[in-house]
C-alpha cells in the first residue's frame, strides 16, 4: 500500500467530502471562539467550506500545484478572517510543493503538509505552543510522515496522523493563546480549548478518511 | 436590534452603494473589485499612494479617509472583518501613480496577513508596497510590547500626516518613516458604554449593566482593562488622560495634537464635556494643545463610548496637521 | 440613564466649556451672556449678521452653524429649553456689523416668543431686525397649515444659503428673502427608533417597544403619524420619500439638494443605506439629486433615527450652497 | 374698602408670598404638562418663581412699573420657556400699565391685569378658548373688574375672580390645544386640563389671598 498515486480528480473528491462533514461542525467552532475571540469562526468555516466545494467541483487548472494555490486564493476571497487567511496560506503553501504535477505520491502529500504549515507559520508567525491551529496541524504532519517513512503503511500513517491531530487539539486547553484575539488577555484563555486547532483537527479527520476509503477501495 | 437595514448580509454592499450615490465626485469603485473604493481622480501621477481598509462598521473609517491630501484607496470588509487580499490588490494597482504605495492600517490580525498577502502579489506586478501598522490603544498590550497593541482612533493623525506628506511628493521611504513616526508617538485609550450589533449575528457583541462601563475596550469589544461602576465624566476624563500622558510619557513642554473621538452613539456634548476635563488635565501637566478634535472619527456602529488619542507634535507634524485635505465624511479644520 | 457627564445642571455650561477649549479660533463668549456664542472675528463690517439659537442636546445644532460663511452667533439654552431673550440680545448686539440682524431660527414656541422680545429689544437701541423661521417637518401639520410646522434638520439649507447670500453683502431685506424662499421650498420628514434622555430630567422622554419604530417624530419626542414595527429600511427611506416628494410637491424635472440626517445614535452606514434608496426613489420621480449630505446635522443626544429634508434648487441656491463656508462641526463639502 | 392704596413693599410682600405658594404645586404642575407637552412645567413654574422672590427681595427700582418690567425680564433669563416667557411678558404688560407710580390703586390693579393679558396676547397669540394660561387669566380679570366696578369692595371682587379663575381652568379640559405641544395632536387634548392655565389659576388664588390678608389687616 505504499506507491499510491493520487490525480486531481482523486484529490479533489477527497477535499469536497471533506469541506463538505466540515459543514457539521460550524455550531462547535462558533461557541469555541465566542470564548475567547469574536465568535465567527462558524460562519469562517461555513463561508471557506463553501468555496472550496465550488472552486474544486470545476477547477480551472489541471496542475495540481496551482489549482492548490487557486482554491486558497477563493477561500480568502470569501473569508479573509484570520482563519480562513491562514487555511488560505495553507492551500497556497500546499500548492506550492507540488507544482507542476498531476499526479502526486504519498511522498508528496508530505510536501504538501510542510508547504501548508510553512504557508501558516510564514503568514501567521506563531509557533507550535501558541494555542492555534499549528497545534493540530504540525504534529499531523509530523507523526504522518514518521510513521510513513517507518512502515510505509499509509492508512496507518494516516490513523497515527489523526491520533497526533486530535491530541495536538487536547493540549490547546493548557495553553495561554500568543496570537488573535485571545492575546490581549492570555491568562483569560487558559483551560479553554482553541478553536482554530479544533477546526484543523476536524479537517485532518475528514481528510484522512475520505483518503483511506479511496486507498481501501483501490485495494 | 434595531437597525435601519435591509438584508443583513447585503449590509456593507448597500452602504457602498450609498456613498457612491451620494458622493460620486469624491470616489469610486475599483474595475476589479467591489469592495475596492479608490479617489475619483486615482492614479495621482507620481504621487506616492497610500491605502488602507479593514472591517466595516466604523465609518468614517476606513474609506472616509480617502480624499485629496488623505488616503488613495481603501479595502472594504465585513462587518467588522478583513478585506480580502485580493480586493487589497485591485486597490494597489488602481492608485499607483508610480511613485509606489503604502499600506497604512490597524494592528488586527486579519488585516496585517491579509495585507502582506497584497503587498506579495503586488511586488510580483512590480508595485513597490511598504506597510505601516498603526497600534495606539495602550489597553491592548504594556508598552514594552507595543507592536502587539490594537489600532484605534489615533490612526486619524498617521492618515493625515502621511496622506499631507505624500502631498509633498516625498518618497515612498519619506511617506513611511513620517507615518512610522506619527504611529511611535501616537497614544489612544477608549472606554465603553454599551454595546453593538453585527447586522449578520443580530445580537449585541457583549453585555454591560446599566450602571457599569468598560475601561480600555477595544472597538470591535475587545476586552479591556476593567469593568467599574460608570463614572462621572472628569474622572473618565482623568483615568484616559493619565493613562495616555504617562504611556508615550508625555512631558511638560510637550505640543500634542488631541482627539477625543466618539464611538458612535455618544453625543457631541458629551465629548466636549470630557474633551474640556482633559485641556485642564494636560495645561497642568504642561502639555500645550496645539490642535483639538472632537467628534466621530472611529466609531462602532451604535456603541457609545469616547476614547482619547494624543500625537505629539514636532514642527514637521504641525506644518502637515494643518495642510489642506478633503473628506465629506470628516468634519473641517482651520490652520491653526 | 448612560452618560459621560458630571453634573447634569452644569450639561450645558460645560459642553459650551470644552468647545470654547477645543475651537478658540472659531468662536467666543458674548461679553454679557455666558450662554451667547459669536464668529471669533465678530462683528463683520459692512455684512449682514445671521443669529440663531434654540435648546441645547443637538449639536451640531445650534452652535455647530456659526462662522464664516454661514451664521454669526447663537444663543444656547438648556436641553431642549429656548434661550432667553437677554442672551439674544446679547449676541445681536455683538454681531452687528451695521448692515442688521437677521434671527433665523426653528419654529417653537419658546424660541419664537424669546426672539420675538429680543427684537423688540434690539428695535429700542437701533438695531434693524428681521426674522426667518423654520418650519419644515411635514408631519407636524399639513401643508396648508405651513407656518404650524416644527422646524427640524432642513434649517441647515437655510443657514447655508442664507449665510452664503449675507457673504455677497446683499441687505437685510434680501438675506432675509434668501432664507424665506429656502424654508418655503424645504421639507422635512423623520422617524424615531429609540428615546434619549435629558440630563436633568434622569429618565428617557418616551417609551418604545424593541421592535417599534415612530414615523413623523420630533426631535424633542414630539408625537408622529403613526407607531408602526420596525420596517426595513427601503420601506422607511420609501415612506420618508414619499412624503417630502408630495408635500411641496416636488415634480420630474426638478433638481434639489438632499439631506439624510442622524438623530444621534444610527451609524453612518445605515444613513447611507437610506440615502441610497432615496436616491433611487428620486431618480423614479425624474427629480435629480444636485448634492447630498450625509451625517448628523441635527440630532437630540443619543436618539436613534433618521430624517430626510429635501430642498427644491434654482441657479442662485445652487449657487450659494456651494459657495465655500467653516465649522469644525460640519463634514467637509465640495462644489458641485 | 374702595380706597386703598398700596406701595412698593406691599406689593413686593403679596408676590413674594405668592411666588412661594406657587412650589408647593410643582409636582402637580410637570404632571400635567407631561400628559400633552415636555413635562417641564413644574421646573419652569419652580425656577420662575425663585427668580421672583430673589429680584422681589432686594428690587433696584423704586418705580413699580420699572420694578414690574425687571421682575418679568428675570424671570425670563432663567425661564424661557412658553410658560416663562408668557409669565414674563405678563409682567412687563402689568409693569408698563403703572410705570412711574410708586403708589397703585384698585383702578391700577385693574390696568395690571389687563395689561398682564395684553402681554400675553400680543407675545402668545392666543385667545380665550385655546387652552392656555388665558384661559383662567382672562375670567379673574374680568370678573374683578366688572364686581369692583358694581360693588367697589376688593374683597368681594378677589373672591369673585378667584371663582372665576377656578372655572376658566376647569374649563379647558373641554377644549382642544391651538398652541403649544398639545396643537400638534390637538384632539389628543381633550378631556385634559392644561397646565399652564393650572398655574394661572394657583397664582391668581394665592395672590388674591395675600391681597386679600393685607386689606383685612389694614382695616
Ligand atoms: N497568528 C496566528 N497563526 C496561526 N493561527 C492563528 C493565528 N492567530 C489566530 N490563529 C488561529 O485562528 C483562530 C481564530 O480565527 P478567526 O476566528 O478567524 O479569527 P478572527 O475572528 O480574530 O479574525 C484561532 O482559534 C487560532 O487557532
Ligand atoms: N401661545 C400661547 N399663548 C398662551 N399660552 C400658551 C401658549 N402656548 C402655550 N401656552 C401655555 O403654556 C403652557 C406650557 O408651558 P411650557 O411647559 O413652558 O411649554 P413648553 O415646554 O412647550 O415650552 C401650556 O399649558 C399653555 O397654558
Ligand atoms: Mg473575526
Ligand atoms: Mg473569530
Ligand atoms: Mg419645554
Ligand atoms: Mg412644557
Amino acid at each position: 500500500m505504499t506507491g499510491i498515486t493520487l490525480n486531481r480528480a482523486d484529490l479533489t473528491s477527497v477535499l469536497i467530502r471533506a469541506a463538505g462533514d466540515m459543514k457539521g461542525h460550524v455550531d462547535q467552532l462558533r461557541d469555541l471562539d465566542a470564548v475567547m475571540g469574536d465568535g465567527d469562526l462558524g460562519v469562517t468555516v461555513g463561508m471557506g467550506s463553501d468555496a472550496m466545494i465550488a472552486y474544486l467541483s470545476a477547477p480551472d487548472e489541471t496542475d495540481i500545484g496551482k489549482m492548490l494555490v487557486k482554491c486558497g486564493m477563493n477561500v480568502n476571497k470569501v473569508n479573509p478572517s484570520t482563519f480562513g487567511t491562514l487555511q488560505a496560506s495553507a492551500f497556497m503553501g500546499a500548492g506550492k510543493a507540488v507544482l507542476n504535477k498531476t499526479e502526486i505520491t504519498v511522498v508528496d502529500l508530505i510536501s504538501m503538509g510542510n508547504g501548508a504549515i510553512d504557508g501558516i507559520k510564514k503568514r501567521g508567525k506563531a509557533e507550535v505552543g501558541d494555542k492555534t491551529m499549528l497545534d493540530s496541524l504540525v504534529p499531523a504532519v509530523e507523526t504522518f510522515q514518521r510513521s510513513f517513512t517507518e512502515k510505509e503503511d499509509i492508512v496507518e500513517a494516516l490513523k497515527a496522523a489523526v491520533s497526533a491531530a486530535e491530541a495536538g487539539m487536547l493540549a490547546t486547553d493548557h495553553m495561554k493563546a500568543k496570537f488573535g484575539r485571545g492575546s490581549w488577555r492570555p491568562d483569560g484563555t487558559v483551560g479553554k480549548r482553541d478553536g482554530g486547532a479544533t477546526a484543523f483537527y476536524y479537517m485532518i479527520e475528514s481528510f484522512a478518511g475520505h483518503l483511506r476509503d479511496l486507498v481501501n477501495n483501490r485495494v | 436590534m434595531k437597525k435601519l437595514m435591509n438584508d443583513p448580509l447585503q449590509f456593507v454592499d448597500e452602504t457602498i452603494s450609498g456613498i457612491l450615490k451620494a458622493y460620486p465626485f469624491h470616489l469610486r469603485l475599483t474595475k476589479e473589485s467591489p469592495r475596492g473604493l479608490v479617489r475619483a481622480d486615482a492614479p495621482v501621477k507620481g504621487k506616492v499612494a497610500i491605502c488602507t481598509g479593514g472591517g466595516s462598521g466604523h465609518i468614517p473609517l476606513f474609506l472616509g479617509y480617502v480624499g485629496p491630501g488623505l488616503l488613495d484607496g481603501v479595502s472594504i470588509g465585513n462587518v467588522f472583518a478583513s478585506p480580502s487580499a485580493d480586493t487589497m490588490l485591485a486597490v494597489t494597482k488602481e492608485v499607483n501613480g508610480g511613485a509606489g504605495v503604502l499600506y497604512l492600517f490597524g494592528n488586527y490580525s486579519g488585516d496585517t496577513m491579509n495585507f502582506e498577502m497584497a503587498a506579495e502579489m503586488a511586488s510580483m506586478e512590480d508595485i513597490p508596497v511598504q506597510s505601516s501598522v498603526a497600534a495606539d490603544d495602550v489597553a491592548s498590550a504594556p508598552a514594552s510590547q507595543k507592536e502587539r497593541r490594537r489600532g484605534i482612533a489615533g490612526i486619524f493623525f498617521a492618515y493625515k500626516i502621511a496622506g499631507a506628506k505624500a502631498d509633498t511628493m516625498a518618497n515612498l521611504d519619506e511617506v513611511k518613516a513620517a507615518a512610522d513616526r506619527v504611529i511611535a508617538n501616537t497614544c489612544t485609550m477608549g472606554v465603553a458604554l454599551s454595546p453593538c450589533t453585527i447586522p449578520a449575528v443580530g445580537k449585541p457583541n457583549f453585555t454591560i449593566a446599566e450602571d457599569e462601563m468598560e475601561i480600555g475596550m477595544g472597538i470591535h469589544g475587545e476586552p479591556g482593562i476593567e469593568r467599574t461602576k460608570l463614572k462621572k465624566a472628569d474622572e473618565v476624563a482623568a483615568i484616559m488622560a493619565e493613562r495616555v500622558i504617562n504611556d508615550l510619557p508625555f512631558k511638560s513642554g510637550d505640543e500634542a495634537a488631541m482627539l477625543m473621538n466618539g464611538l458612535g452613539a455618544t453625543p457631541p456634548e458629551e465629548l466636549f464635556i470630557l474633551s474640556s476635563k482633559v485641556h485642564d488635565i494636560l495645561k497642568a501637566h504642561g502639555i500645550k494643545v496645539y490642535k483639538t478634535f472632537v467628534g466621530e472619527y472611529a466609531t462602532s456602529m451604535e456603541m457609545a463610548g469616547a476614547s482619547l488619542s494624543l500625537l505629539r507634535l514636532d514642527d514637521e507634524f504641525k506644518k502637515l496637521l494643518d495642510a489642506p485635505a478633503f473628506s465629506p465624511f470628516l468634519p473641517q479644520w482651520r490652520k491653526s
